[in-house]
């Protein structure tokens, strides 16, 4: 099927600067392997996953070296051969300490090429057959939630799904990864899209992909063509495109109800990255143990698409693209949604899609100085979930918590930023929700 | 508009001649009970009843005082029995709706003696009203009064989350509200003339 | 006068009170709704910071509370003693016992040893600093500083020292437990009043992992256990734990071997004592 | 033990921020009141001008002095000061005494503004406060209307400008002359098109800033497309001033005709500067077009059956009294949000 | 602290005039403070007004105090209260025609002042008669002070009178919205506000002094 | 101890008995009726007085020349007069000279001010056919505005007011205007000043034209009304009866 004409798209959003040229046409390159890998055992939502290997034990790439510790929850494979150095704690983006393997690479010896694929044998596999495969392959989104992709592809008793969105919006600035594979690796996100919808046994999938990416619309809709299921739908280039309330609103009309979840509209999303590896992991019987980063910003000396081991330090990457002195900002993820690090030790997890590096100037754009809410109402046109920012951070200044929560739907906020993006008073309007959430969150286990 | 028309002495009691704003009656519970939108709403409709309640009680009070030429047991007997009539509806709510009276805590027995309640019961005899009119005045102040005590608490909840100056808090705050919204409802006068 | 004025006056004002009190008599009987009036007296006993330390929800919760005997004066840590003798003699029942307890603060890390690994721009509170990467402290457990223990204490038991570290004042502290709550590193906790050997940390790392983040930070080395009476002290994750079952055992012994100083003794009048090694090496430190 | 190298930074994403901040804002509306005050200036000449500057200076002075005193932040630099100023004078008659200028300034400021917190927290026009309480203090030099485009305007000042403070002014007959509005209501004089006009254009008497409308709609334009001002507010209430005047103007045409009350008095530059005061507004998309009719509902009311020629400033007064309320009842309905659940939300 | 060394029956007093003034802190009676403070005169004859029921029934209150039944206590005080207040208004009129219309209806709403029930609940219906008269007392004298720091800035500035003689001399450019509703509102406001400066001050000193 | 403090409750729940509850008040209520009936009696006069005297005063501030009075209740075809002044009957008051001859009737009159009903009482001499005088009774508009109404520069425009009937005596010649501050000097007399030259207009207080218009304008409709009716029963005023 060819590509629709109209430009889809949902109600409020922002239009930031993209700030993708930088990376839009640099391929994907393998980064060589850091002297260590630091794998947390908890990089994926869910139940962390649990051990099964000893310190000073050798591993083999790929090897698995923790299994699920549940349902929710996916094992973990060495990136590369190496030796366990210990479990123990390591820095997580959060701030917080959580178990870890930490594996010495071994540097010396040549690094075990993938395995073939086997496409017949994946292909007969039943739907519950493949979403226990897709577990053991340690697959999660890699859109940035980093949710156990085999539980979204479950589909509940009593559940049904007839569309699967794939989402190539990448609407965050700077990150272009999504980008370069859908360009680079469509063969593989068609196999992966055929996963999906062998797994949810739904009638076709949807890949969204905005407008700014027409050399992918053009590519992955001409690829579509001998899938009928398959159809290529561009969507207005808008942020928060690529959320999935808001792209199954694009594409389909739905609204998942608050506190829903796609499948309650009969849908399910997936990012193209993540079809893209599990299109090429599943028929391998591979496990997740390398992802795309895009590492850019003006802080670096080298922006470019890198293919990264799973473990490896911010800081080594780094150093690999280059970072200049004046750098002061290190964010994991895009500028929208990411999250700034506190320590270069932290290690590129399953979640992480790019490496964005600020500078002073950058910094020094962006005062301090917050204003008192004027209450201009540019942040209840931006929000597109429709609620009111600015009565929630004045809420949150003032630790009203519970209100929020009850009055304000302080839940259905999923911390795009498009409120603070827009707000003249420079109020952190995210932060508030952030603030705010936790401490209900900590209240409600306190009960 | 004709000045003994119902609908004169309505907006009359409710606008412009407004009972708290520019009568200066029933300060207590306005300063007292505008703190919460909800709360204020309900105390609101509370007034509105005891003030129906009360104006007729007035009138036919003041019709049997005069055939006995007792005028001068007028104020005696107008608080009395609205005192009464407002105690029995305040029992009779704590009865029915703990709810309802948990929210008005306090400040049901101090819509008995309230200024507004014994102000509209003399005012409407000081003006010769007939009962229709009676009940028109006590619609109309009912209605200003909780017009007032809403916008109050409307305003007074968005202040909650305001950097109000601390020396300011409390009642000079609300009084200063007071202040203003009284100008502004200026502007309502000679309307209907 | 005019008796026909006075008889008239009288008699419906006669009239007026006995149909006004007949009426009231009545409705008191068809509508009264029984509230113990202790409760008020208690009430008015109570401190009224409704700080909800007794664990009700507010001091008039505590008085229906303890009018109904689920509660004994006593559970209110905010009260006068003579109050709450005073309520205890007007329900008839015993005061209960009080161990006063206080809150205690893990951590030891003020700006001046501990180190941080990034500047936090944004709301300045501890809760705000936590959600982002940590609040850039660069020991994961340690103190922000922001002082929301501060802010939150209903009686200004807890004021900020020059290092921005919390400090309690034993006799203000009601063990109200608000400061527990708000602090998001999860630093405080309620003790007896009688716990003064104090392990005022809580990195789980190990050895020079710790002490690049903080000068004064437990180890894990393991000597206050040596020097400390059988069983009072074990290491766990790398911590000293203090075994409370056995406070009578605790002295000052424990502490003095300890190379940072992250064991120390609470004493009421002179406040946190550090052993003498670390004493010795703190200020090395300052020196170099 | 802190580096030597400088540290990374720790923030709050969003990283990426519009970079108009509120500062900016009120610089710009200032730049949109240029062109309004100076042809107030052109019309009334020198006591338009000091007018102006006294009423700046007093609201910039006592927002710097009450900062200072209550030693918090000093706000005096956020511009907002000098809006309200400016807008302030713009409602004042020309000719009026200047230490009556003055004090408003102070009113508005410590009145208005200062008292509930200051910038956003206010819950009434300050400027507007300090009008109402003026006209409520002072009315008879609140009333007291100048001729505009007098002859020797620029090199003189209307004698009552510089009445002594605290102290009444003298008359000025030679100067006086009366409102549009004030004709219609007190000496029932007739409307039609050629007041429509010379409203529009603005060569008639009234305040210092409600001359011409032309003038107030283009500047009022400039900052709509800049995005620094809600442009339905403005529509909302002179669309309903429009039609309620024009309802009652076909119901009875002794009323002024529609265009008449769109062109006429403080309207223009209440509804393009003032009623989009976003403080003092609605901020759900619903509520500012619940604002706008109500306000202009109001205003057609006052002027037509109230005591006062005037109501454009207590309408918009009344309007801010019921900001909270209208922003509570309209929320906006989120997206997903359950049906039923979503009434019940409402309501509270 | 002086006030702690003064005899009780003073500090009895000394409460109402300020600590526990009726107006400024306890916030009751507002409406007649608002409504008849626009003249030093006007302020002077509700006080006496005020006071004089406030005392009278106080004290009647305070010497029937065991006798009357839960119930009926509200409606006893209240025919208690109007019973003065009838007094009042028939001994204002037979004294100053001028002078009774001016205070107009609040003479009789002193009925409903909610001081006067206030201490009759609060403090007549649990104390001896002694003490009643004199809490009644400073709250009367507390209540008129409340009336007059009203009335001397809404009179002076709203009128440029004092007790009706001038005092800015006659081009003086009078603040009218003082003596009219919204100027009682602000003027009160800005009392308050006074007080609770001087208030504030004085903690931030104790605190202060003692660290 | 312990027994004693658990009697607390005990006497609190128990009601008291509704028949001390109902004596309690009826004796309450009796004496102060009593106490109440004793004040008025004693007062009643001295307040009769201060009303009478207060009437009087305004009546003979109206009527210049009277030194008596008598009031007359309106009917609907002439005069009855009252003996005493009765409350809620619309009442007109005769003035009488020192010879006894009637030298002006004293009219009240009401209307919507700027706030609130004000209400005037002004005088009438049939004889010159023009008014004589306007006192302000009742007027709460704002104080030093609508206030002004009561100040002399307002009143003297009543005294001498031009209220000559048509040929038939059913109506005002001319109607009462009420002009713009200042108007009246330019637009009535020639002369401008002249206290002669007959003149229908009133000059408005600047600043206040409401409540001057709605005095004006009360008064016009009250002496449209009362004129004719007084002039047609003239005889039964000049008789007192
Ligand atoms: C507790 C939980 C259960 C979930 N269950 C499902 C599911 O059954 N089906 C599904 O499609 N997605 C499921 N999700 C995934 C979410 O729909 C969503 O993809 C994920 O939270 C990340 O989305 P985001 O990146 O837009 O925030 C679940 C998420 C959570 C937190
Ligand atoms: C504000 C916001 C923006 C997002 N933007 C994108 C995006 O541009 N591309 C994307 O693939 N996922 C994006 N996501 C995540 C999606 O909601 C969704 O979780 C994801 O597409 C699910 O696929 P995955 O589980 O395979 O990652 C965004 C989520 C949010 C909350
Ligand atoms: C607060 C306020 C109070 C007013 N009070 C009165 C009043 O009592 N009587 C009155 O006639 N006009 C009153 N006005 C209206 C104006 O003073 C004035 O009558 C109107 O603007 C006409 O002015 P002019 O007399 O100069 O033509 C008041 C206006 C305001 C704003
Ligand atoms: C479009 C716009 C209109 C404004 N109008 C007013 C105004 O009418 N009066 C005023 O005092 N300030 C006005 N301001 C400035 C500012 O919002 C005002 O000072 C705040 O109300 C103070 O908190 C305006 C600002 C903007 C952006
Ligand atoms: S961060 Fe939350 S509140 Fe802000 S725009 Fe996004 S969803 Fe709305
Ligand atoms: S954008 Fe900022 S200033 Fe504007 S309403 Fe929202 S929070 Fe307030
Ligand atoms: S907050 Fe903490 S320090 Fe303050 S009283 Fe409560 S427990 Fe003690
Ligand atoms: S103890 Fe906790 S709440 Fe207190 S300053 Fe430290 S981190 Fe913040
Ligand atoms: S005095 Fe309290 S309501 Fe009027």
């Amino acid at each position: 099927m060819g590509t629709a004409t109209l430009k889809k798209t949902f109600s409020h959003g922002i239009h930031p600067p993209e700030h993708k040229a930088a990376t839009v046409e640099s391929a994907i390159t393998p980064l060589p392997f850091p002297p260590g890998l630091v794998i947390p055992l908890s990089q994926h939502t869910g139940a962390p996953a649990r051990p099964i290997v000893e310190p000073k034990q050798e591993v083999a790439r790929g090897d698995k070296i923790a299994e699920a510790g549940g349902f929710v929850s996916v094992p973990m494979h060495a990136p590369a051969k190496s030796t366990v150095a210990k479990i123990g704690l390591a820095l997580t983006p959060s701030g917080a300490m959580t178990p870890a393997i930490f594996l010495k690479v071994d540097l010396e010896s040549e690094q075990e090429p993938p395995p073939e694929a086997d496409s017949a044998a994946s292909n007969a596999l039943t739907p519950e057959e493949l979403v226990a495969a897709v577990q053991e392959t340690g697959m999660v989104g890699l859109g940035g939630a980093a949710f156990p992709t085999h539980v979204k592809m479950l589909v509940p008793k009593g559940k049904r799904v007839d569309t699967v969105v794939v989402n190539g919006c990448e609407c965050e600035p700077y990150l272009t990864t999504d980008h370069r594979v859908m360009l680079e690796a469509s063969e593989d996100l068609f196999t992966g899209v055929r996963i999906a919808l062998r797994a949810t046994q739904a009638g076709c999938a949807i890949i969204g992909i905005e407008t700014n990416k027409p050399d992918a619309i053009k590519a992955l809709a001409k690829a579509a063509e001998s899938d009928s299921r398959i159809r290529v739908a561009p969507v207005k280039t808008k942020y928060p495109q690529g959320a999935e309330k808001m792209l199954i609103k694009a594409l389909l009309k739905r609204e998942v109800p608050s506190g829903g979840l796609p499948i309650d509209v009969n849908a399910a999303v997936f990012n193209v990255a993540t079809l893209a590896q599990l299109g090429r992991l599943l028929p391998r019987k591979q496990g997740l143990i390398e992802r795309v980063v895009t590492v850019t910003g003006p802080g670096v000396e080298r922006p470019g698409n890198y293919l990264v081991p799973l473990g490896t330090p911010v800081q080594f990457l780094l150093d690999h693209a280059g970072m200049k002195d004046t750098a002061r900002q290190v964010i994991l993820g895009g500028p929208m949604m990411g999250v700034a690090i506190a320590s270069l030790e932290i290690p590129v997890t399953k979640g992480v899609s790019g490496i964005l590096v600020l500078t002073d100037k950058e910094l020094a754009q962006r005062p301090t100085k917050v204003y008192p809410c004027i209450r201009c109402g540019q942040c209840i046109q931006a929000c597109p979930m429709f609620l009111n920012p600015s009565r929630l951070g004045l809420l949150s200044r003032k630790e009203q918590y519970a209100v929020m929560e009850e009055r304000y739907h302080l839940n259905d906020c999923f911390e795009c930023g498009c409120c603070a993006y827009v707000c003249p008073s420079n109020i952190p309007l995210v932060q508030y929700m952030r603030i705010a959430k936790a401490v209900n969150r900590e209240r409600k286990t306190a009960k | 508009m004709n000045p003994d028309s119902f609908a004169f002495i309505f907006l009359q009691a409710c606008l412009i001649n407004n009972f708290v704003l520019s009568m200066f009656l029933g300060i207590c519970p306005f300063l007292g009970v505008s703190g919460k939108f909800q709360t204020a709403s309900r105390m609101g409709l509370a007034v509105i009843f005891v003030m129906l309640v009360s104006s007729t009680c007035a009138f036919w009070i003041n019709e049997l005082l005069e055939m006995l030429d007792a005028e001068y047991l007028r104020l005696i007997c107008y608080i009395a029995v609205i005192a009464s009539a407002v105690q029995l509806v305040e029992m009779f709510i704590k009865k029915f709706s703990p709810a309802l009276f948990k929210a008005l805590g306090i400040f049901l027995p101090l819509i008995t003696t309230n200024c507004a309640i014994l102000g509209l019961a003399l005012f409407q005899t000081q003006r010769a009203y007939n009962f229709v009119q009676c009940l028109a005045f006590a619609l109309g102040a009912g209605v200003g009064f909780t017009i007032a005590l809403v916008i109050m608490a409307g305003l007074r909840e968005e202040l909650d989350l305001a950097d109000v100056p601390s020396v300011v808090k409390g009642a000079a705050l609300t009084l200063v509200l007071a202040g203003i919204l009284s100008l502004a409802f200026m502007g309502f006068a000679g309307i209907g003339t | 006068m005019d008796p026909v004025a006075l008889f008239t006056a009288g008699g419906l004002m006669l009239g007026l009170g006995l149909i006004l009190s007949s009426v009231l008599a009545a409705a008191n009987k068809k509508l009264h709704v029984f509230e113990d009036p202790r409760i008020d007296q208690v009430e008015e006993m109570l401190p009224g910071a409704n700080c909800g330390a007794c664990g009700e929800a507010g001091c008039r919760a505590f008085a229906e509370a303890l009018v109904a005997g689920r509660v004994s004066p006593a559970q209110c840590p905010a009260n006068e003693p003579q109050n709450i003798e005073a309520i205890a003699h007007l329900l008839g029942i015993d005061a209960g016992a009080q161990h006063k307890r206080v809150a205690r603060l893990a951590c030891a890390g003020g700006n001046n040893v501990a180190a941080s690994s990034a500047t936090y721009r944004g709301v300045a509170t501890c809760r705000a600093a936590t959600l982002i990467g940590g609040g850039g402290k660069s020991c994961a457990w340690g103190c922000l500083g922001f002082g929301d223990c501060m802010a939150v204490c209903p009686f200004d038991a807890i004021v900020m020292n020059r290092n921005a570290l919390p400090i309690v004042d034993e006799d203000k502290c009601t063990a109200c437990g608000a400061c527990v709550d708000a602090c998001p590193k999860n630093l405080f906790s309620l003790h007896p009043v009688d716990h003064r050997l104090w392990v005022a940390c809580k990195n789980e790392l190990r050895g020079a992992e710790v002490r690049r983040a903080c000068a004064v930070a437990c180890i894990g080395c393991g000597l206050c256990a040596k020097d400390a009476a059988e069983g009072l002290i074990a290491i766990e994750n790398s911590l000293a734990r203090i075994d409370y079952d056995k406070n009578e055992l605790a002295s000052l012994e424990a502490i003095q071997r300890c190379p940072t100083g992250a064991i120390v003794w609470l004493d009421k009048e002179k406040g946190p004592i550090l052993g003498e090694k670390a004493i010795g090496a703190l200020a090395e430190r300052k020196a170099g | 033990m802190t580096q030597e190298t400088p540290q990374v930074e720790l923030r709050t994403s969003p990283h990426l921020q519009r970079p108009i901040r509120t500062d900016a804002i009120m610089r710009n509306v200032v730049y949109a009141l240029i062109p309004v005050a100076a042809f107030s200036i052109y019309a009334f000449g020198l006591s338009a001008l000091l007018l102006i500057a006294t009423s700046t200076a007093s609201c910039l002075l006592t927002e710097f002095l009450v900062r200072r005193l209550s030693k918090v932040e000093n706000t005096a630099g956020d511009w907002s000061a000098v809006v309200t100023g400016i807008l302030f004078a713009l409602t004042l008659p020309p000719g009026l005494p200047l230490w009556i200028a003055a004090v408003g300034g102070v009113i508005c400021i410590v009145l208005g503004k200062l008292l509930f917190g200051g910038l956003g927290y206010n819950p009434f026009n300050p400027a507007l406060v300090g009008r109402a309480f003026l006209q409520a203090a002072f009315t008879v030099p609140m009333t007291r209307w100048a001729a505009a485009f007098a002859p020797g305007r620029f090199v003189q000042a209307i004698p009552s400008t510089l009445a002594l403070p605290f102290m009444q002014a003298p008359e000025f007959d030679a100067w006086s002359g009366a409102t549009p509005l004030a004709m219609w209501k007190f000496q029932q004089t007739a409307t039609d098109m050629k007041d429509v006009m010379s409203a529009f254009m603005g060569t008639i008497e009234g305040s210092a800033g409600e001359t011409s409308a032309l003038v107030i709609l283009i500047c009022g334009a400039y900052l709509a497309v800049r995005k620094m001002m809600d442009w339905r507010i403005p529509a909302g209430m002179l669309g309903s001033v429009f039609v309620f005047s024009g309802v009652f103007y076909l119901i009875n045409n002794a009323n002024p005709n529609p265009l008449f009350m769109l062109c006429s008095g403080g309207l223009m530059l209440g509804a393009v500067f003032m009623a989009t005061d976003m403080v003092t507004s609605p901020t759900t998309p619903v509520g500012v077009w619940i604002f706008g009719v109500l306000t202009g509902f109001l205003t057609v009311l006052i002027r037509l059956y109230g005591a006062l020629p005037e109501g454009v400033m207590y309408a918009i007064l009344l309007g801010n009294a019921l900001t909270p309320i209208i922003n509570a009842l309209t929320q906006p309905k989120i997206y997903g949000a359950k049906k039923a659940k979503a009434k019940v939300e409402q309501t509270q | 602290m002086a006030e702690k060394n003064l005899p009780e029956s003073l500090d009895t007093f000394v409460k109402g005039l300020w600590r526990e003034n009726p107006v400024f802190v306890m916030l009751l009676g507002m409406c007649p403070v608002l409504a008849v403070s626009n003249t030093v005169k006007n302020c002077i004859a509700m006080g006496l007004c005020a006071s004089f029921v406030l005392i009278m029934s106080s004290t009647l209150v305070s010497l029937f105090r065991k006798h009357i039944p839960k119930q009926v206590r509200i409606a006893t005080f209240i025919i208690i209260i109007a019973t003065f207040v009838t007094i009042v208004d028939y001994v204002l009129k037979a004294i100053s025609k001028e002078l009774s219309d001016a205070l107009g209806a609040f003479v009789p709403l002193i009925v409903v002042n909610c001081i006067i029930l206030g201490r009759a609940e609060a403090y007549a219906s649990k104390h001896n008669v002694v003490k009643s008269f004199i809490d009644a007392v400073g709250m009367g004298v507390g209540f008129t002070f409340a009336l007059l720091c009203l009335g001397v800035v809404r009179e002076t500035l709203g009128m440029g009178t004092i007790w009706g003689i001038p005092v800015f001399g006659a081009n003086f450019e009078r603040w009218s919205i003082l003596v009219t509703a919204p100027g009682g509102f602000f003027t009160l406001g800005a009392w308050l506000l006074v007080f609770s400066w001087v208030r504030e001050r004085g903690r931030t000193k104790a605190k202060g002094g003692a660290a | 101890m312990n027994a004693e403090a658990k009697a607390v409750p005990a006497g609190h729940i128990e009601a008291p008995s509704s028949l001390r509850m109902i004596a309690t008040l009826g004796l309450v209520a009796m004496s102060s009726g009593f106490l109440i009936v004793s004040v008025y009696q004693l007062t009643k006069e001295r307040i009769a007085h201060n009303e009478r005297r207060a009437l009087e005063k305004a009546i003979f501030e109206v009527l210049p020349d009277a030194v008596d009075r008598a009031s007359f209740a309106v009917e609907e075809n002439g005069f009855r007069r009252l003996e005493a002044d009765e409350p809620f009957v619309e009442t007109v008051y005769a003035g009488y000279g020192d010879n006894g001859a009637l030298v002006g009737v004293a009219i009240e009159a009401k209307g919507q001010g700027y706030q609130d009903v004000i209400r005037v009482l002004y005088g009438y001499s049939p004889s010159k056919q023009c008014l004589t005088g306007m006192k302000v009774l009742q007027c709460t508009d704002t104080p030093g505005l609508g206030d002004r109404i009561r100040e002399p520069e307002f009143r003297a425009n009543f005294e001498g007011l031009d209220v000559r009937l048509t040929e038939d005596g059913a109506r005002l010649l001319h109607e009462i205007e009420t002009v713009k501050g200042g108007g009246k000097a330019k637009a009535g007399s020639t002369d401008g000043v002249s206290q002669a030259t007959p003149d229908w207009r009133i000059d408005g207080v600047s600043g206040a034209t409401i409540s001057s218009r709605a005095v004006g304008d009360m008064v016009n409709a009250s002496a449209q009304r009362m004129l004719p009716l007084i002039v047609a029963h003239l005889d039964q005023l000049k008789a007192k009866t």
